[in-house]
């Protein structure tokens, strides 16, 4: 399998992505914002940074890039997206997840190495991690604070397409494991046919142990389990209820 | 050949800053009096900030070779070599004025230019650093002042996409009405590749890249920095510089990619004095000459005057040289980034500048006069008056603490020794993959991908220290960030320096400068570290009152195994902690006489060099024979607020520590005394003998002090105080004092 | 033609920078402030006469300048 | 009662987010925006008189609302 790393302009994690992919084993190739194949690629990760600066509102420019319009259709097709933290915003606002991310509840940027709770197993993105599994990951952004309408909430989580909650090192959803006021403390969500994933946290910034350990491997490691068992993604796993 | 353009007055010359002499002795060099806007042209380049005209003979005394030094001072920043074909290239400066005036605005521009003056030699940005001085927390401007710097440094360095590893923040009533906002760049180039701003091949386009130009910053950096501030400084006011953080990255990104070819002979960004500096000193570089059509350069606003265009500061600029044929390559790279890229001119061979605009000559000037003509200042120099009294200091006259325990949660508590962590977790310090480790501990350390190699990052001054004794001050920015560049498992490669004095029109500013110049040399000689590139930052006073002088130094340390990184805190009970080092009756100066005593006074901690060296070569090695498991230096505080920071500044929970107190001199100078060339180290009890070997090969003192162990730190009779307690008093203070 | 667009945040989405404005007005003094929204104001120059520039106006407005989940808009042309 | 703050960048100062939004809406066929600036819209209610409101709003802005360096104000009370 072969995973494709977007390059919007402005961009800042792409290289880090391809890097933690290097250094898991897993081959990748650069796309470009202006390019619109995916050079048959079998997971697209729209990486972190500010495309085009984030001016106006986090991710809203990108999303009209070229290759996002074949983003779109690939998830369409059941294609794997993993959008990571600026990528995430660009799903948000793409429409290929519901929800949006603001400015955070202190108003200003964070880095930080924050705890997260893997809610789901059944899922492309995290069939590599045990239930309730307690990760450290590294967060580092200004708009990052998660909101939807209730309805949207309640559905989510009636799905079960929250994938990553904050929480404190002893695995508890509280108040002062929030970092950015995420409502519902969600880290991370899925779409319907679980086939898109967008987080706030970094976890090409935790595969390796020299730099920011290894708790992060766990979600490309998933990936390429769920592809070498060769089931489309579109078919891995469908929620009940749907 | 002369320009249409009526010549000025001896009024406008005075208006830009120029003396009666300057300006004759300009009118002299080009052998007729300037137009206006050559007038323009030569004030930024004569102004002090271009021309260092009252530093220059000063600096002279700096070392700046040696065998690993592949650019030294006089580019756009320093270049040594690291080993693998590869090279380190970096540089400090600072944004003192435009800071003050609008901090988000000026320290991100700060942020934006000294990575331009990085990667314009084909270095790409791996890390950030930055060196900060505030006024009193009870200033009414202090506040609003760091918040706007810090989101504004966070706001460029995070959209930009590189890390923010390091720095220093120290809050002193000297600077309420000057602030200090230095920054630093480090970039990492192949040896081999290193691109420079000499200017060659007559023919050759001149070529406009990034951003369009507008009327930001006319006399910004230029004359901003060469004035003082007083109650006009509101009229003086120019056209704030905005920077674009996202226009910069596409630069950083089509320069380097440009630079993989070989059409370029030559690049400089536009910088202070913009589009005039760039030009004259590449030009000028390289013994040639340059024709500039104004008409072509990309502007902002239609109607703009050639003066501001020339003078303009607008960020996220570019001028380089090409190979006369590989326009068409430039422009293609450029456009693939989405950036303006326009030819506006040629080298010429006649040793000019010649510009052009609507089809009319608008300056056509010698460049010599310009980049090497102004005057060279000996300004008269003599210590300040109230010196001597300054640094009497009668230990007999000072309390010792009834509580040791509480003076030292106050310590912990000032804002110059608490925690930074709500300063540097706005800055993202992860971008790269490089962080090894990141702020919060003595020194920074990145890994040099591809290589087992890691380069480790500090930055230093203690202004109290240069108030009190500038010599010693001087010294002390140098060994410190040696030391704690040592204490992060690398040995000490080169320093970059920025000096931040008041008026050098003072003869007491004057003697600052010239005795903080000699501390610089003793010190980088004895430690055997070049100083391959800095800055010097006059004028900053307000009302006639001279900021401290800061001499900001940061220096650069290659690991030669990143295996060997070190930080400063505790690992694990039972682990023997040890002190490199003697600690002697020394309180002048001190954070503890300060915040404790309200004293500013006495002679700053004296430093035997060769002492410093062997504590710093016994501390290396031992590192390097993997017995080390934390290494401290005694800063800010001393050996209590040293040991706390060892207890309590890891990421996971607090250690204590028992530790004996052998005080043969004053407690309270045993505990918060700044005695220099002090490392606490922590190692496994098996590994004790061994580090007394080396310490008594080196004749260094090696104390051990105790044990890390429990919940408690507990010093002899006098501190039994709960990590937890310490913790609270140091993690929070900082963040409190700003929401207050 | 100029034209002025508001995007303003939708009502019950959480607007942390308005209550910080309004905890700073307070904190100057200003305890007459209440119900702080921060929002934004966009000043463009378009072509095409009234009623053509208000369609692409509300397009521009659906596909860019306001995120629905969280925003309203609302604008005007000509001055 | 009700009033309106518009804050916007004075005049000749750079825009990079107006820069950016142009751009887009270019890139998704709206070439017919110009000189797109980006400001901030505040709305909040504000007790006593219009006036005496007016007074203080003006402070507000100079005070908090509007950085002077870089921006310029305008307020409507009332509605
Ligand atoms: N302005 C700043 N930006 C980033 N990091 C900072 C800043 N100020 C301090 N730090 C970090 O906080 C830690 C403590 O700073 P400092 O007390 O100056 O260290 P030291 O005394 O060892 O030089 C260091 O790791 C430093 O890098
Ligand atoms: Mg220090």
């Amino acid at each position: 399998m072969r995973w494709g790393v977007v390059t919007f302009p402005g961009s800042l994690d792409d290289a880090d992505a391809r890097h933690a992919l290097d250094a898991l084993g897993e081959p990748s190739v650069a796309l470009w914002h202006k390019d619109r194949s995916l050079h048959g690629v079998d997971c697209v990760v729209l990486p972190g940074g500010f495309s085009y600066g984030d001016y106006l509102r986090a991710g809203a420019l990108a999303r009209f890039s070229p290759v996002m319009e074949s983003v779109v259709r690939f998830a369409a097709d059941g294609g794997l997206v993993f959008g990571i933290c600026n990528g995430f915003q660009v799903l948000c606002e793409s429409g290929l997840l519901p929800g949006a991310l603001i400015r955070n509840r202190n108003l200003s940027f964070i880095c930080a190495t924050v705890h997260c709770r893997v809610e789901e197993t059944d899922t492309p993105f995290t069939s590599a991690y045990s239930q309730a599994a307690v990760l450290a990951l590294p967060i580092k952004h200004g708009e990052g604070c998660y909101v939807a309408d209730p309805a949207t909430l309640q559905g989510l989580e009636d799905n079960r397409q929250v994938l990553l909650r904050y929480v404190d090192a002893a695995g508890r959803a509280t108040e002062d494991a929030n970092p950015n006021g995420s409502l519902r403390n969600i880290a991370g969500i899925t779409n319907p046919t679980r086939n898109v994933f967008g987080l706030m946290p970094h976890p090409e910034h935790a595969v390796e142990a020299l730099c920011g350990g290894v708790d992060g491997a766990g979600f490309f490691r998933s990936v390429r389990l769920t592809l070498s068992e060769g089931l489309p993604a579109r078919t891995a796993s469908v929620p009940p209820g749907l | 050949m002369t320009t249409s353009l009526p010549p000025v007055t001896e009024a406008q010359a005075a208006e830009h800053g120029l003396t009666p002499d300057e300006f004759r002795r300009f009118c002299d060099a080009i052998g007729r009096v300037p137009n206006l806007v050559e007038l323009g042209v030569c004030s930024v380049m004569w102004s002090e900030h271009c021309s260092y005209k009252s530093s220059r003979a000063v600096l002279r005394g700096l070392p700046t070779s040696g065998p690993r030094v592949l650019q030294g001072p006089g580019e756009n920043a320093g270049a040594i070599a690291i080993g693998d074909g590869l090279a380190v290239v970096f540089k400090i400066e600072s944004h003192n004025h435009p800071s003050y005036i609008e901090p988000y605005q000026g320290a991100a521009t700060g942020v934006g230019g000294i990575l331009r003056d990085v990667f314009t030699m084909n270095a790409r940005p791996i890390a950030n650093l930055n060196s900060l001085r505030f006024g009193s927390f009870d200033h009414p401007r202090t506040r609003y002042l760091v918040g706007g710097v810090v989101s504004g440094i966070g706001g460029y360095g995070n959209c930009v996409g590189v890390p923010t590893v390091g720095g220093e923040i120290y809050f002193d009533k000297g600077y309420n009405g000057n602030i200090l906002v230095n920054a630093f760049t480090l970039g990492v180039a192949r040896a081999d590749r290193i691109f420079r701003a000499k200017a060659a091949g007559v023919g050759n386009p001149v070529i406009y890249v990034g951003s369009k130009t507008g009327r930001d910053g006319i006399h910004g950096a230029s004359l901003l920095a060469s004035a003082e501030f007083d109650d006009t400084t509101e009229e003086k006011r120019p056209t704030v510089q905005v920077g674009d953080p996202f226009t910069e990255k596409l630069l950083i990104e089509a320069c380097l990619e440009l630079m993989e070819q070989d059409s370029v002979v030559a690049i400089q960004d536009m910088g202070a004095a913009g589009l005039t500096s760039s030009s004259v000193e590449m030009a000028a570089r390289g013994g040639l000459g340059i024709a500039i059509d104004l008409d072509q350069v990309p502007k902002r606003e239609a109607k703009i005057t050639p003066y501001e265009i020339l003078l303009s500061e607008s960020q996220e600029r570019m001028l380089i040289v090409a190979r006369a044929g590989c326009e068409q390559q430039v422009m293609d790279i450029f456009t693939k980034w989405d950036l303006d890229a326009a030819v506006i001119g040629r080298l010429t061979d006649d040793g000019r500048m010649r510009v052009s605009a609507g089809g009319q000559v608008v300056v056509d000037l010698p460049l010599e006069p310009l980049a090497h003509g102004a005057p060279v200042y000996e300004r008269p120099f003599a210590p300040p008056a109230n010196l001597e009294e300054l640094q009497r200091l009668d230990l007999g006259q000072v309390q010792l603490p009834g509580d040791y325990g509480q003076a030292l949660l106050r310590l912990l508590a000032t804002p110059n020794i608490a925690s930074k962590r709500w300063v540097f977790r706005q800055y993202d310090s992860l971008v790269g993959s490089n962080t090894v480790v990141g702020p919060g501990s003595d020194a920074a350390v990145l890994r040099i991908k591809g290589t087992p190699r890691a380069v480790a990052l500090s930055v230093d001054c203690n202004s109290r220290y240069c108030e009190l004794d500038p010599y010693v001050g001087a010294m002390t920015a140098v060994v410190e960030s040696a030391r704690n560049v040592v204490c992060g498992g690398a040995e000490p490669l080169g320093v970059t320096d920025c000096l931040n004095f008041g008026n050098p029109e003072k003869p007491e500013v004057m003697w600052q400068f010239r005795e903080a110049v000699r501390g610089l040399r003793d010190a980088c000689n004895a430690l055997g570290v070049p100083v391959v590139s800095g800055n010097v930052s006059f004028y900053n006073e307000t009302d006639g009152r001279s900021i401290p002088p800061t001499p900001t130094v940061a220096m650069v340390g290659l690991l030669a195994d990143v295996a060997h990184h070190t930080t400063q805190w505790f690992k694990s009970e039972g682990d023997v902690v040890v002190l490199l080092g003697r600690t002697r009756e020394e309180l002048g100066g001190s954070e503890y006489l300060a915040s404790l005593h309200d004293m500013v006074r006495g002679t700053p901690p004296w430093i035997d060099l060769s002492v410093e060296m062997q504590v710093q070569q016994v501390c290396l090695q031992a590192i390097r024979e993997g017995i080390v498991r934390s290494a401290h230096d005694c800063a800010e505080g001393g050996l209590a607020v040293a040991l706390a920071e060892a207890c309590i500044a890891g990421p996971h929970e607090p250690l204590g520590a028992e530790v004996e107190l052998e005080a043969d001199i004053r407690p309270d100078a045993w505990l918060f005394g700044e005695s220099q060339s002090r490392i606490v180290l922590s190692v496994r009890k098996k590994h004790v003998n061994r580090l007394r070997e080396l310490a008594r090969g080196a004749d260094v003192p090696c104390t051990v002090l105790g044990e890390v162990r429990g919940r408690r730190l507990r010093i002899g009779s006098l501190i039994d105080v709960s990590t937890t307690d310490l913790r609270a008093a140091w993690a929070n203070a900082l963040a409190q004092r700003m929401e207050e | 033609m100029r034209a002025k667009v508001y995007v303003t945040l939708k009502a019950g989405v959480l607007d942390p920078a308005g209550k910080a404005i309004e905890r700073a007005l307070h904190s100057l003094g200003f305890d007459e402030a209440h119900d702080v929204r921060l929002g934004k104001y966009i000043e463009l120059r378009v072509e095409g006469d009234a009623t053509q520039a208000a369609n692409r106006l509300d397009d521009m407005c659906r596909k860019l300048l306001a995120n629905g989940v969280i925003e309203d808009y609302r604008f005007e042309v000509g001055d």
